[in-house]
């Protein structure tokens, strides 16, 4: 067991599959450098420039190209830098990579891991904060995978690697330096399994990425006050562990989603609806959900923080869902 | 002028590529006729009179060798030897079709054959092709890998990034632009600046040749050479086939945006009438070329009729093939 | 009041608005014939190659031109042609159109129309159907609107003409001939605002595009057997009509949604959490979602009919909706 | 060889210029001064050893005239007009900043002197830029659009279909690319196929025109000649300016990925120095020469100074800007 960051695990993940199974490789911008935060650093000189491949300015290019290369027997992983400029990659994903297996009728897979770094990093701005998990949750073909501690970047990257099927993986830039407990041995987390990251029994929240290190801290704040939530970190969006946010809600009857992208149309909703849709008469106050508000990020610091879910919201939501019912 | 050594012409290697232009066109007509029958079910883009670019290019590949294809794949799916009846049943909808009746006319493809698919995308398998490649030279492999696309294709981004990544990497791709001249109901060259494919491949550093597509034995000799060149590790070339549509962009489009006269000149410009005319002159009997065509004709003819009677897919298969994870049926409810 | 097909409806409002305001073009592939499914003919003879401008295959710069046209004081209708097909120009439009006016401060707006058609048409398969409505909904800076009547088809689209900001405006294929009744006079449909398609009492069906049809003839259906449920057109899916909504949920006190597009991370989560958030003590039985199940459109109908919501399943959920609750 | 006229130099003009690329750097050297002190809150990307891009274009637009930049804009920005304070109050995130705070560096812009935006997505402002142009033409408008783009971008598709675009509709643009060798930390010409920018534009059929970006009489000749051809319409121009990136990719990345000595020499070729030289040819003094820089680095000081004075926008405005339909506030409860 050693301690070691978030980015570590994601890169010794890589080292370890490289190493597996000699048809896995990585091609992105700059990666012979390390990438653009240091995922990468030293693996060229370890692996090679054909196995790390520097590629040219071309988001479109790269997705599309992993694609090919996966249906023809290797294992691509695709770094595309800031999960924004995926977006200039969106037909190859979502139109190809997704769809292929099934268009084609199951003639091959398409075994890829999109890492694309989310989230908020103070001061980033509209163009590389963005977090739109609910997208790739939404579209048929597509594993989604929101690592959140060094030990689950290891575990499910590693499995995201052995999947036949494309996987967005979404890191977390704040959690990049974020340290943990790595265990030494072969680490696998199980694609599809949340992880129940605390105990409860007043409310069930369920969060992922970044979120569940806040949800953790004001937990700890309700705690001190008596209050003992269940925090469910879901890790993989698709396909989420039902099992375990229905457990839960059927023994604490009040749920509370959080995540840090936007609350209008984000995933949060599908977990509300899915559990007021079949835990409605277990329910001992509404779902609620939190999220950031239907703006782009800004810069400033203080305009920023408007989309941020912060502890204190959290603590108030959950009062809110354990207070005694009002008139409404 | 390839055409001129018409009397030098091998008559079994071209005879057999009549065949196979005979099949290509037949297995369109009777595609055509069976969506009049409602029995096509979604749009087929047919490429009558594109034919000698099929023919010749994939006569200068290996079973081995990839290839991927645009929306108007027919004619390629079937020179890289796919089988036609599983391909009629795809168009058809049915069980056996090459894809199970998931992709249609749009997403044929036969992987056992190197048939990477067609793409209902404009543009967007030549960075998958790229790619192809690329996981080809990872591997060692000595296979290549073709692209075909559009000349309306040259004015998607994903041209000038995929030509530049073969480039880069040196990767084993023949990039063919089959340039009938229309973008749907668009006449190319007007949404087109400058000298067009074999212009941009070069300002990619990508050498280009351009060819009469029509002239099955002009693109043969163009493919044999490209192809000979790609296999000795020279890195990508585009080929740049000048061709005819003569349908409308779809089956259903009567293309009255382009004069009959065009139409009729371009007609007379057959590139199967033009191979005939080569190997009447190398010495082939007529009865001979009027034999290829017929049986050709009643193949396909056959080949319909068969797909008729298949059966529909179980509709349960909807729900697999689609990812190993998770359970596709999983509705709100 | 003539009758008059969707697709006219359509051609009538971009002609009005074009004669009405200079600034007002179209630029898309083949427009010059029509564009693909006749919405824009005859409009070039009209306004002329520069009004009607073709474009060569090039999404993304046909929207990213726009972004460049609409800050320079013109007001462009893209034509995407297929909804799927703006999948190669998603950059443009998320990272740049919808966020342009909050990066730079508002010192301009990006006054255009996306047009994307979107939907199920029979046997166009995997890359010629999608209805990624979700996704334009979660997008800060985008107006989403999906009409799906001839009149609507009119009023909405003239009214996002006129709107400042980004709309992305989605008209179903299957919806092109159906024929209704079109006002003389000017028409405009205020964006923002739902229709009551047919009041009811039991039940609440919230839908939008051409889900209203389906759900309106089994509307028909339950109405013979004596129940009456309320169908709810969204029409504009961002902003959403809450009002209109939660007023008819909380008469009923049962919520069904109806979507065509994918349930898991549809729209119809939105709807369904927010209504599950908000009225959860009015509710007489959970809320509840329909919509295609998770797998991408197939080709052959048998296969492709599993993706659609069917009239009977929208009957089952309505009499499950209303039975007495039985134990769990 | 521009060099060589040096005596003949229009000393008031290029004294202006001389003066504003000092004013470019000084602001830059404020600013990343000001990020070690924690003032600046985002990344950003520094044009030093750039400036006679941004002077010598922006010399010869007009006011009206757009241009739009890249994540290294801040050279543009000032040499289009915009007031410094507000751009670094910009980068402090303060209000007043040109943005009110909310885009930083990367989205820095000035709509008031025409400076439609930096953008923080590699290429993205090639379209934008042709469309702008294409809104300008139907207005019939006789301002032009001045994209500047980096090496990098030319790998992206929308290079590709932009400068097609700008063809196809013979838009008013003046696309330069200024070529400072790096894609990040990956030297472009690795990653680039064929001749490069010049070569691609002319294989689309726009003109193209290469230039030592350090040369600042060189680069305000070619955009003049360039943008007097634009304005008598004749379409789209390329100018490919070579320059070097003397700062890491942002301020904080040493660029140990490139040789001291490679720097030391590209040092030396400083465009302002170079400039100094030819004005001191041209009879310039040196105390005049001094005084150009000493006045613009007290002027940046400055400005850094009053933009920390500044106060931090309301966080209300944290939903306004966003569109005019529907509450941006609303969360899920
Ligand atoms: C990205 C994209 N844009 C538009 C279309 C619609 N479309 C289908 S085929 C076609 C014309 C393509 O022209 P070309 O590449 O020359 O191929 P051809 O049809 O002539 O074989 C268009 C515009 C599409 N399928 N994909
Ligand atoms: C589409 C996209 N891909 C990647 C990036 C990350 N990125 C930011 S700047 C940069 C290098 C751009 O090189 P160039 O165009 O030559 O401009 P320069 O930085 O040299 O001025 C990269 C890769 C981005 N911002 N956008
Ligand atoms: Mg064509
Ligand atoms: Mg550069």
């Amino acid at each position: 067991m050693a301690t070691d960051t978030y980015l570590n695990a994601g890169r010794r993940a890589v080292i370890e599959e490289m190493q597996r199974d000699g048809s896995v490789w990585a091609l992105g911008e700059d990666l012979g450098r390390g990438g653009v935060f240091g995922q990468y650093k030293g693996l060229q000189e370890m692996f090679g420039t054909s196995r790390i491949a520097d590629t040219p300015i071309s988001e479109a290019c790269i997705m599309g190209a992993a694609v090919g290369a996966a249906m023809t027997g290797t294992r691509p992983i695709v770094e595309m830098r800031f999960s924004d400029f995926a977006l200039c990659a969106v037909d190859e994903l979502v139109n190809q990579a997704a769809k292929a297996r099934f268009m084609f009728g199951g003639q091959m897979r398409v075994p890829m891991v999109v890492r694309e770094p989310i989230g908020m990093w103070r001061s980033s701005a509209a163009q590389h904060s963005q977090s739109l998990e609910a997208w790739y949750a939404h579209i048929p073909g597509l594993v989604v995978v929101t690592p959140s501690t060094p030990a689950d970047n290891l575990g499910l990257l590693k499995s995201a690697i052995r999947n036949d099927d494309p996987v967005v993986y979404l890191e977390h830039k704040n959690l990049w330096v974020l340290e943990g407990d790595l265990p030494d041995g072969e680490h696998l987390v199980p694609l599809g399994e949340a992880a129940i990251a605390r105990a409860g029994d007043a409310v069930t929240i369920v969060t992922w990425s970044a979120m569940r290190h806040v949800c953790l801290i004001a937990a700890e704040t309700l705690s001190a006050q008596g209050v003992e939530v269940e925090v469910i970190d879901l890790r993989t969006l698709w396909p989420w562990d039902r099992d375990t946010v229905f457990g839960s809600v059927q023994r604490t009857g009040r749920l509370l989603v959080v995540q840090e992208s936007v609350s209008v149309a984000g995933f949060g909703a599908e977990i509300a609806a899915s559990v007021a849709e079949a835990l409605h008469h277990d329910l001992k106050a509404p779902v609620r959900r939190l999220g950031a508000p239907r703006i782009p990020i800004a810069y400033a610091p203080a305009l920023e923080d408007r989309a941020r879910v912060s502890q204190e919201s959290i603590i108030d939501a959950v009062r809110g869902l354990i207070a005694p019912r009002t008139a409404a | 002028m390839a055409q001129d050594n018409g009397h030098n012409l091998d008559r079994d290697r071209f005879g057999a590529m009549l065949q196979l232009m005979h099949r290509i066109r037949a297995f369109e007509e009777a595609a055509i006729a069976a969506q009049k029958d409602g029995l096509v079910l979604g749009a087929i883009h047919p490429s009558i009179g594109q034919e000698a670019v099929a023919a010749g290019i994939c006569a200068n590949l290996d079973r081995n060798d990839l290839l991927l294809s645009t929306h108007r794949g027919h004619g390629h799916t079937l020179a890289k030897g796919a089988d036609p009846l599983a391909m009629m049943r795809e168009l058809f909808g049915r069980a056996g079709g090459t894809c199970g009746g998931k992709g249609g006319s749009m997403h044929i493809a036969d992987f056992g054959v190197g048939m990477l698919g067609a793409n209902g995308v404009v543009g967007a398998n030549i960075p998958i092709a790229t790619g192809a490649a690329h996981g080809l030279k990872l591997q060692g492999s000595d296979r290549i890998v073709t692209c075909i696309f559009g000349d309306g294709a040259i004015n998607r981004g994903p041209f000038l990034e995929g030509l530049n990544w073969a480039r880069v990497f040196d990767l084993p791709v023949l990039f063919v632009c089959e340039d009938n001249g229309f973008s749907a109901t668009t006449r190319t060259r007007e949404m087109t600046g400058g000298g067009g494919a074999g212009a941009r491949a070069e300002s990619l550093g990508i050498p280009a040749v351009a060819v009469d597509g029509n002239d099955l034995v002009a693109v043969d000799a163009a493919a044999r050479a490209a192809i000979a060149d790609i296999r000795t590790g020279k890195g990508p070339v585009l080929m740049h086939c000048r061709t005819y549509r003569i349908t409308g962009h779809t089956a259903v489009d009567p293309a009255t945006y382009r004069p009959a006269s065009e139409v009729a000149a371009q007609r007379e410009n057959c590139p199967i009438a033009r191979l005939e005319s080569a190997l009447r002159l190398a010495g082939m009997a007529d009865g001979d070329l009027a034999r290829a065509h017929g049986e050709a004709a009643r193949e396909m003819t056959d080949i319909a009729a068969q797909a008729r009677d298949t059966d529909w897919p179980a509709p349960e298969a909807a729900y697999t093939d689609v990812q190993d994870m998770g359970d596709p049926r999983e509705r709100a409810f």
